[in-house]
């Protein structure tokens, strides 16, 4: 019996094997968003004219001379690029984001106001497509084939609508031909529904045909129908057996969500014109508002890493294997 | 005899497919009577498990049941609605599936696996329920079964597993245990206390249905045995008359097919030996031997893994053995015990952490990469799984020509001596374009074999080569090597902790555990008196129907 | 249904609506809401260029000088000024009794630091400071009384005074916090910033203690309405349907393609005021080939089809503008117009002669084997027009071929200004005839000091000469003379090609009353405006 | 992340009369897509850029089946000259970011593990990003139009693809067949090239071809954003965003692309889900 001598050895307080795995991932988080810092640095920094001019030229500018040798000046645009990088990961390190060109302020306090609606939304959204996708999927896995084929046309075709043209449609429907919902601005329930929905509902297609997959999959394991020989019916082997296995690979797509929440934004908060990163980060781009843009990209893979150490505690709820194996 | 407790008859099974419904039992008929155990017998596919799943209305979701009669303690269950099944699944019949690895809910706690059905038959409460598991646990000779109710499957052996398993099934206390294969995925060492566990069961519990492919193992337990083969039974009886007297032909050929020591030399299947002496190049591995120097020589092998704590874990321990011409060396050894390291430290997929392996008397390790390869082809392997050695997308064709390509046969003659190889494990020339995927194992393992001889290799090392298949394939593969042995006179590593299988094709066989060799020397001498005690384990284990028959007149008597 | 506005009469040239005369149904409370199109991104008039300050800086600020409904300079928060005969040297005269809301009296030194803090570079103003560039120096006469000296005569200077970007701020804010200018800025206006969230809206709070309106409202005392509600919506049909279905009770920028509904929706006033200062305008760069040929230029006048690029994008809501200041601007010149022609054959005439005789494969005309091509740079955006389409395709029709470069904002005026461009488009609002002065003087050019606003990059001796006069003149008549030569001026060189007034118009619904059109700037004034309660 | 995706299959679904009727209408919808592509002019009643200014937004009629746009063009000879643009950017992207992730994937995958770690690493704080931004930024440096969308959405998938090809080299290279023909005796290279590279990119295909849909849409967002097509050239995703100026007076000038997006996406899912189940059904 060695075999089992062998599997029941004592292992390493677990606490501590968790915390290990908690730091390496917070020290390559940290990795990750200093490389996404410098990639987006020196690609938003490549010469292109001068960035005074860009920085004060909105359609009616009309800058005086003393004017321009001010903004050089305070920007260090005359320094050349390798300082101006050192300079930027110094203030990064105390936490400074810089100054929005376009907004006059603190790229930090610029985000701070931007980012509750977003939250707010992208939040929303990942709850009703989890949601959604965990009840349609627990509703019609192991179903006649009516019913499947129905939720996985549904869902096929969801899933194919590119999120702005649903906005736009939605948009459409609800608020002008049918005006249920206020169709613009950021306050309020009754003008989240309409956003949630559009970017969740494709985020909850995708996740259903895979978790619908997934479910039928762990349906036809041994240990199910083991539990079903006990006497358990359906619904509750799918509840209290099926569901837990069929999660776990849904939770590798957190990835996938997260970057489809804050892509969605981006044209979602543009549809309905809500407040939000997603339209600051568009604007950015477009007025070339660099210190802006870096402060979104940051707070992009900031959210990502930090999504994804939490998703990997969760996972290892799910699944135990992961942290006692 | 009281009314039995399970009563089929006409009992037909079809499964829903494209085209329409294809039948997979047939008019099966048997019955159960309480206190005995009636064993389903038959190759793989035969339709056992539907048989038994359809006891509990868990044919399937595509199923097609059909019956003339079919009974659980005398109640017409045919057609039970689901709240109907459910009632009885778990406090009347009592199910060990056949997966038994993969039939506890690997997220959740054993405890809790066990405790389900008294949850959804009983009304103890939450306590009551824990220490009954404890209790179950302990019956089923779980043990520490504190420390196991908290644990979740995967750190549990697989006996363990399995003993759970049936834990669970009879926690609600259930008159009839229906245990599909309940030994097919264990060590011998473990199936053995896992029959004798049945066994107590036998006494202390009503009936026992009770399925495997394997003559062998029921012929411990079984008072009754139905053979099935392609969903019909062929045969039914009691135990001493099925097993000594078989009045029909596949019970005796599944009977006979089984190796042991008695078929040592003789063949297993009815098929003819594969006579045709194929023109075999000599390798360089055998010409470098011709000094008179073993084939293959291990001196001193020993492998360290990492494991992910980093932790080093020695698998193989100053390990040395010889393999001959034309000779057999066998390897036994439960699982784990290093058997698998010790062939891919001589195949070279692996370089061993200290020792070297010489081929034909020269020190590998010495020579140029383009040399060690050179030698290496005297040697090639055939393993447990021949679906996963293919490229998935290759046709037989480009598997046979990939090898006969490094064995540079020149480009015109490969598709000659493909045909011939295929002819030489009696594969029809028209599986040259099938995919692995679309044969069968034993042909699989067929193209393994043959892909191994397009090398011509001096040596071939069987890896399990035999474990997955059924025994009357095993049977034909058995044969098979035995005659390419014949013809093309090469030595054979023999790895199996089968001791049947290695007691019938074996001519020296090296016992391991735990990474070293406990016991070697020449079979007939190791199997008859064994010295070393791990050994004699090993032997007590086997099932043997002789020893069972002695047994059962020495009870009866 | 629009009844208080000359939306009605669109024959009319007045840029502002006239305040009522009988106020006395004005009810006073409620609260505003409206939608507007463009967040300024901060609410500092000093600090942005931004169009969406004309409305907003209305709300929070008050200026020195108003102008009346015809245009004229009139008192607001200065009750009188003195000019110099030279017109070098303005003597303001304050109001008594103003405050700014944090309680800032409004006294000579307050302007001065306002003056001071447009022109301060940290401050980084992108128009006012350049407004008030000939500002010499400024003088204390006493707590009431200040004295502005300009290095030349500079006659727009009252008018740019009223315009938004130039509203006062607390002193003691620019002293204090200069940080929280942009979010949170105190100035003296009717309405008090509540909370200003960028890119979702700003709301207002009427101030109870207001009493200095600009005197041509006539109007004393607070503003009627409690509280003013704005969120940005950039979405044209958003803010259409929004408006319609009542979520809002006006919006700013009404999308011309839905004015007809908007003006058939009987519940809805509509507004559409000429603006002053520049029509809309095609630009030809007159620095590089090919359009520095005026003949080539004058061929592409004569050529397109204004009439039909107009009714396009204007959906009959524009008027075609053949001139280079919009009518209603003082010193319009309605005879450089009206010698105005549409004459295709003759503009192949025009292109024939200078040389762009022979075609190529695909219709473009080509001299020396070389095609008459022309880059016109444009902005990417979400909300994109059939304008420059359009121009394209009356080039095309011409045998000129434009290709369309889409690029960044930011991107596309710095290429403007750079003068790497042949054709591009724009406007330039600002209440005075030096709106001429500012797009067309040579002065006005880009060069690596300065940014100027005269893309077209015409250099004109005689052009030059006359802007400059006017802008240092302060006799009237002169003023109309030298405007006059220089719009006729113009009309030869050619270096843009006008189309329509500028436009912006906006919407509320029937329970506002007495939302007037701002005289600078032609957006709503909410100061003297009341709800139905 | 992306692994996940390349499993979002409905479960297997017997093949019905209906699936295979869907398949072939998506085969057909795509094939007439692929002749527009080749000769918009050949299928398309008008010139797409021909301006009536007389006949701005005008309603269906026989001339003009759709209507008109703004501009008096003919939106059905703008849609149909605009598959071009959604169906280049929809697999030229695919395959800019196939090759370029292809490259780094398998450098990655088969390379030293230093070079492994650099490429993983940098491929990490791409991912980091999400792609819009990454498309954006692109663009912002490149400028708008078709082949910088193509660009932006390809590369902004490079780093999607490295870590799946990197992936999938992985675990073939460890796989048994993989060890049996390295102990056959056949050469590395030789296993590399005709062994691991084949089997680790033979799964992908199904979800390149699905990805192809994900990038005819993403195009469609960076146009609809004003950043992609060329005008006055017609795209689905710029006719969207002109459109949506006249959701109010003409809803069907952003409908109609709007269709035409969603079907083509649609029709992509449903030919590379059956590709995938075909392959599947084929090997394990
Ligand atoms: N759900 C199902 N759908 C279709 N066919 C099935 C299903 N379950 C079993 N079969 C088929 O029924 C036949 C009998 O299968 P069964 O599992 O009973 O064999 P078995 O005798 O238990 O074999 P083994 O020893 O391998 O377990 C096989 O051909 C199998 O493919
Ligand atoms: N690559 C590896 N890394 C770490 N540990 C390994 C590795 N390969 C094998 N082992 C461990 O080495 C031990 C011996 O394994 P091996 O496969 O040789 O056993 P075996 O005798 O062939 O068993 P079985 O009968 O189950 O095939 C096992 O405990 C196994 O877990
Ligand atoms: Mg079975
Ligand atoms: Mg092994």
């Amino acid at each position: 019996m060695s075999a089992v001598a062998d599997l029941i050895t004592k292992r390493p307080s677990a606490t501590s094997r968790i915390l290990k795995a908690l730091l390496t991932r917070v020290a390559s988080g940290t990795f990750v968003l200093w490389g996404a810092a410098t990639l987006t640095f020196f690609a938003l920094h490549v010469p292109k004219g001068d960035p005074a001019i860009t920085l004060l030229g909105g359609a009616e500018a009309q800058p005086t001379p003393e004017v321009l040798a001010q903004v050089r000046a305070e920007w260090g645009f005359d320094d050349p690029i390798a300082v101006q990088y050192l300079l930027y990961i110094g203030r990064l390190l105390r936490g400074d984001l810089g100054t929005s060109y376009q907004q006059r302020m603190p790229v930090v306090d610029a985000i701070g106001l931007q980012i509750g609606p977003t939250a707010v939304l992208a939040f929303t959204s990942a709850i009703v497509a989890v949601v959604l996708a965990i009840v349609i999927s627990l509703l019609t896995s192991g179903r006649g084939r009516l019913v499947q084929g129905v939720t996985s046309t549904t869902s096929l075709v969801l899933a194919s609508i590119p999120g702005f043209v649903l906005g736009i449609i939605l948009l459409f429907l609800f608020a002008a031909i049918i005006p249920v919902f206020p169709s613009s601005g950021t306050q309020g329930l009754s003008r989240l529904i309409l956003p949630a929905l559009t970017l969740a509902l494709p985020i909850a297609a995708s996740l259903t045909q895979v978790l619908r997959a997934e479910l039928d999959e762990v349906l036809e394991q041994p240990f199910i129908v083991t539990a079903r020989t006990r006497g358990m019916g359906l619904a509750a082997v799918k509840l209290r057996h099926a569901l837990r296995h069929a999660l776990i690979p849904v939770a590798t797509m957190t990835g996938f969500i997260v970057a489809n929440l804050l892509g969605g934004a981006v044209l979602v908060e543009t549809v309905f014109s809500r407040q939000g990163i997603g339209r600051i980060a568009l604007e950015a781009v477009q007025k070339q508002d660099m210190p802006l843009v870096m402060g979104v990209v940051l707070l992009a893979a900031l959210a990502f890493t930090v999504i994804n150490v939490v998703v990997d505690v969760v996972y290892s709820f799910l699944d135990p294997r992961l942290t006692t194996a | 005899m009281s009314a039995p407790v399970i009563d089929v008859s006409g009992l037909n099974v079809s499964f829903r497919d494209s085209g329409g419904y294809r039948r997979v039992v047939s008019d099966v008929e048997f019955a159960v009577h309480s206190g005995e155990c009636l064993a389903l017998v038959g190759e793989s596919g035969s339709g056992k498990s539907v048989t038994s799943r359809s006891l509990v209305g868990l044919a399937g979701d595509n199923s097609l049941v059909e019956a003339d009669r079919l009974e659980i303690e005398g109640a017409d269950v045919l057609r039970n609605t689901e709240s109907q099944w459910r009632d009885i699944r778990g406090s009347r019949l009592g199910f060990v599936l056949q997966d038994a690895l993969a039939s506890l809910d690997s997220l959740r706690h054993v405890g809790a696996e066990v405790a389900e059905p008294l949850r959804l038959h009983t009304d103890l409460s939450s306590r009551e329920r824990d220490a009954r598991v404890i209790e179950l646990l302990r019956d089923v000779g779980v043990p520490e079964p504190e420390l196991r109710a908290r644990q979740r499957p995967f750190e549990l052996s697989g006996g363990l597993r399995q003993r759970a398993l049936i834990a669970s099934a009879i926690a609600a206390g259930p008159r009839i245990l229906i245990a599909d294969e309940p030994t097919t995925a264990l060590d011998a060492t473990i199936a053995a206390q896992i029959l004798r566990l049945l066994e107590t069961l036998k006494r202390t519990s009503g009936a026992m249905l009770m399925i495997s492919h394997d003559l062998s193992v029921v012929s411990r337990i079984a008072d009754r045995i139905a053979v099935m083969k392609a969903g019909v039974i062929v045969e039914q009886g009691d135990a001493e008359q099925v097993l000594f007297d078989p009045k029909h032909d596949y019970t005796k050929q599944l009977l006979a097919a089984i190796p042991s020591e008695a078929t040592r030399g003789s063949r297993l299947s009815d098929t003819s030996p594969a006579g045709r002496t194929s023109s075999r190049a000599t390798s360089a591995l055998e010409s470098r031997a011709s000094a008179g120097a073993p084939l293959i020589e291990a001196l001193g092998l020993s492998k360290t893994y990492r494991g992910p704590d980093g932790r080093e874990r020695v698998v193989l321990k100053d390990m040395s053995f010889a393999v001959h011409r034309g000779e057999t060396l066998g390897i036994v050894g439960e699982s784990g015990s290093g058997k698998t390291t010790a062939a891919r430290l001589i195949l070279g997929a692996e370089l061993p952490s200290s020792g070297s392996v010489f081929l034909g008397g020269v020190e590998v390790a010495t020579l140029s990469r383009r040399h060690q390869r050179e030698l290496r082809r005297g040697v090639q392997a055939v393993h447990q799984d021949p679906l996963g050695s293919f490229d998935p997308r290759y046709t037989v064709r480009k598997v046979l020509d990939e090898a006969l390509r490094v064995a540079r046969v020149p480009r015109g003659s490969r598709m000659t001596r493909s045909f011939e190889l295929l002819d030489l494990v009696r594969l029809l020339p028209a599986t040259i374009d099938r995919r692995p995927l679309e044969l069968s194992g034993g042909q699989r393992q067929r193209v393994a074999i043959a892909r191994a001889l397009a090398l011509d290799p001096a040596v071939i090392i069987a890896d399990e080569a035999v474990s997955a298949l059924d025994v009357s394939v095993q049977a034909q593969i058995l044969d098979l090597l035995g005659d390419v042995q014949d013809a093309a006179g090469v030595a054979l590593l023999f790895i199996s902790h089968d001791l049947g299988v290695i007691h019938h094709v074996a001519d020296r066989v090296l016992v391991m555990k735990d990474g070293s060799i406990v016991e070697s020397g020449d079979v007939e001498h190791v199997f008859t008196c064994p010295s070393a005690p791990y050994t004699r384990t090993l032997l007590d284990a086997i099932p043997h129907i002789e020893t069972a028959r002695a047994s059962r007149i020495g009870a009866s008597s | 249904a629009s009844g208080a506005g000359p939306a009605d009469d669109r024959d009319t040239t007045s840029s502002a609506v006239a305040p009522p005369t009988d106020t006395s149904q004005a009810a006073q409370g409620g609260t505003l809401t409206l939608s507007s199109s463009q967040d300024p991104l901060c609410l500092d008039g000093h600090q942005v260029s931004s169009a969406a300050l004309q409305m907003l800086g209305r709300i929070v600020y008050d200026n020195l000088v108003s102008l009346d409904e015809n245009g004229d300079p009139s008192p607001w928060l200065a009750e009188s000024w003195d000019v110099s005969d030279d017109g070098t040297v303005y003597t303001f005269h304050l109001r008594e009794g103003v405050t700014f809301s944090d309680g800032a009296p409004l006294n000579a030194a307050a302007v001065v630091a306002n003056f001071d803090h447009m022109r301060d570079p940290a401050t980084k103003s992108p128009l006012a400071a350049a407004y008030i560039d000939p500002i010499a120096s400024t003088e204390i006469i006493d707590d009431l009384t200040l004295e502005v000296s300009l290095e030349y005569s500079y006659s727009p200077f009252l008018n740019v005074l009223a315009q938004s970007w130039l509203g006062l701020l607390s002193p003691e804010q620019i002293a204090e916090s200069p940080d929280e200018t942009c979010l949170d800025p105190i100035g003296s206006g009717p309405f008090v910033v509540d909370a200003y969230t960028p890119g979702e809206g700003v709301t207002f709070d009427r101030r109870e203690d207001y009493d200095w309106s600009a005197d041509y409202l006539n109007h004393d005392g607070a503003a009627y309405i409690d509280r003013i509600e704005i969120s940005f919506v950039a979405e044209p049909s958003v803010r259409f349907t929004s408006l319609a279905s009542g979520e809002f009770d006006g919006t700013d920028n009404v999308a011309p393609q839905n004015a007809a509904s908007v003006k058939a929706d009987e519940s809805i006033d509509y507004f559409n005021i000429s603006r002053l200062g520049n029509p809309q305008r095609i630009t030809l760069n007159t620095s590089r080939a090919p359009f520095d040929d005026v003949d080539v230029r004058r061929a592409v006048a004569e050529g397109i089809d204004v009439e039909g690029i107009v009714g396009a994008v204007g959906f009959g809501e524009y008027d075609v503008r053949h001139a280079y200041l919009s009518p209603t601007t003082q010193y319009y010149n309605a005879d450089a117009e009206s010698e105005w022609v549409h004459d295709p054959e003759h503009a192949a005439e025009l292109l024939d002669d200078a040389g762009w005789s022979e075609r190529d494969a695909d219709g473009y005309r080509t001299k020396n084997g070389e095609r008459l091509h022309a880059e016109f740079p444009i902005v990417d955006s979400a909300t994109a027009t059939a304008l420059n389409d359009l121009i394209q395709s009356q080039f095309k029709d011409l045998g000129i071929e434009v290709e369309l470069i889409q690029l960044p904002q930011a991107e596309t005026s710095e290429r403007v200004r750079a003068g790497d461009f042949d054709v591009t488009t724009g406007v330039w609002h600002t209440n005075t005839p030096d709106a001429l002065y500012v797009v067309y003087s040579s002065d006005e050019i880009t060069d690596d000091a300065r940014i100027g606003q005269n893309t077209s990059r015409i250099t004109d001796e005689d052009l030059d000469q006359a802007l400059l006069k006017a802008r240092q003149t302060t006799d009237t008549t002169e003023l109309a003379q030298l405007y006059a030569h220089a719009q006729e001026r113009l009309a030869e060189l050619v270096p843009a090609i006008p189309l329509y007034d500028f436009y912006t118009p906006w919407a509320v619904r029937e329970n506002v009353h007495d939302a007037l059109a701002d005289s600078s700037h032609g957006v709503p004034l909410f100061t003297i405006a009341w709800l139905d309660q | 992340m992306t692994a996940a995706i390349l499993d979002a299959t409905p479960a297997p679904v017997k093949r019905t009369l209906r699936a295979r009727a869907t398949l072939v209408a998506s085969v057909i919808f795509l094939a007439l897509l692929a002749v527009c592509w080749a000769a918009p002019g050949f299928v398309a009643p008008h010139d797409p850029l021909a301006v009536d200014l007389g006949a701005v937004l005008a309603p269906p009629s026989l001339a003009h089946p759709l209507g008109t746009d703004d501009a008096g063009r003919d939106v059905l000879s703008r849609l149909i000259h605009g598959a071009g643009a959604s169906l280049s950017i929809g697999f030229g992207a695919t395959l800019v970011g196939v090759v370029g992730g292809c490259v780094l994937g398998v450098i990655a995958g088969l390379g030293p593990r230093l070079l492994d770690g650099v490429i993983m690493r940098a491929v990490d704080c791409l991912v980091a990003i999400p792609d819009i931004l990454l498309a954006l930024i692109v663009i912002s440096l490149a400028g708008g139009g078709t082949m910088n969308v193509l660009l932006a959405v390809g590369v902004a998938s490079i780093p999607g693809y490295a870590r799946i090809i990197r992936a999938q080299t992985h675990q073939v290279k460890v796989a048994p067949y993989i060890e049996s023909a390295r102990t056959m005796g056949v050469s590395w290279t030789f296993v590399a090239w005709h062994h691991v590279l084949p089997n680790a990119f033979r799964p992908l295909v199904p979800v390149v071809a699905l990805r192809v849909g994900g990038a005819i849409g993403a195009g469609a967002g960076l146009s609809f954003l004003g950043l992609g097509a060329q005008p006055p050239s017609a795209e689905w995703g710029a006719m969207i965003s002109s459109g949506r100026n006249f959701l109010a007076n003409d809803p069907f000038l952003v409908l109609w692309p709007a269709l035409a997006i969603t079907l083509t996406v649609l029709a992509v899912s449903v030919v590379s889900v059956a590709l995938k189940r075909h392959l599947e059904g084929r090997i394990r």
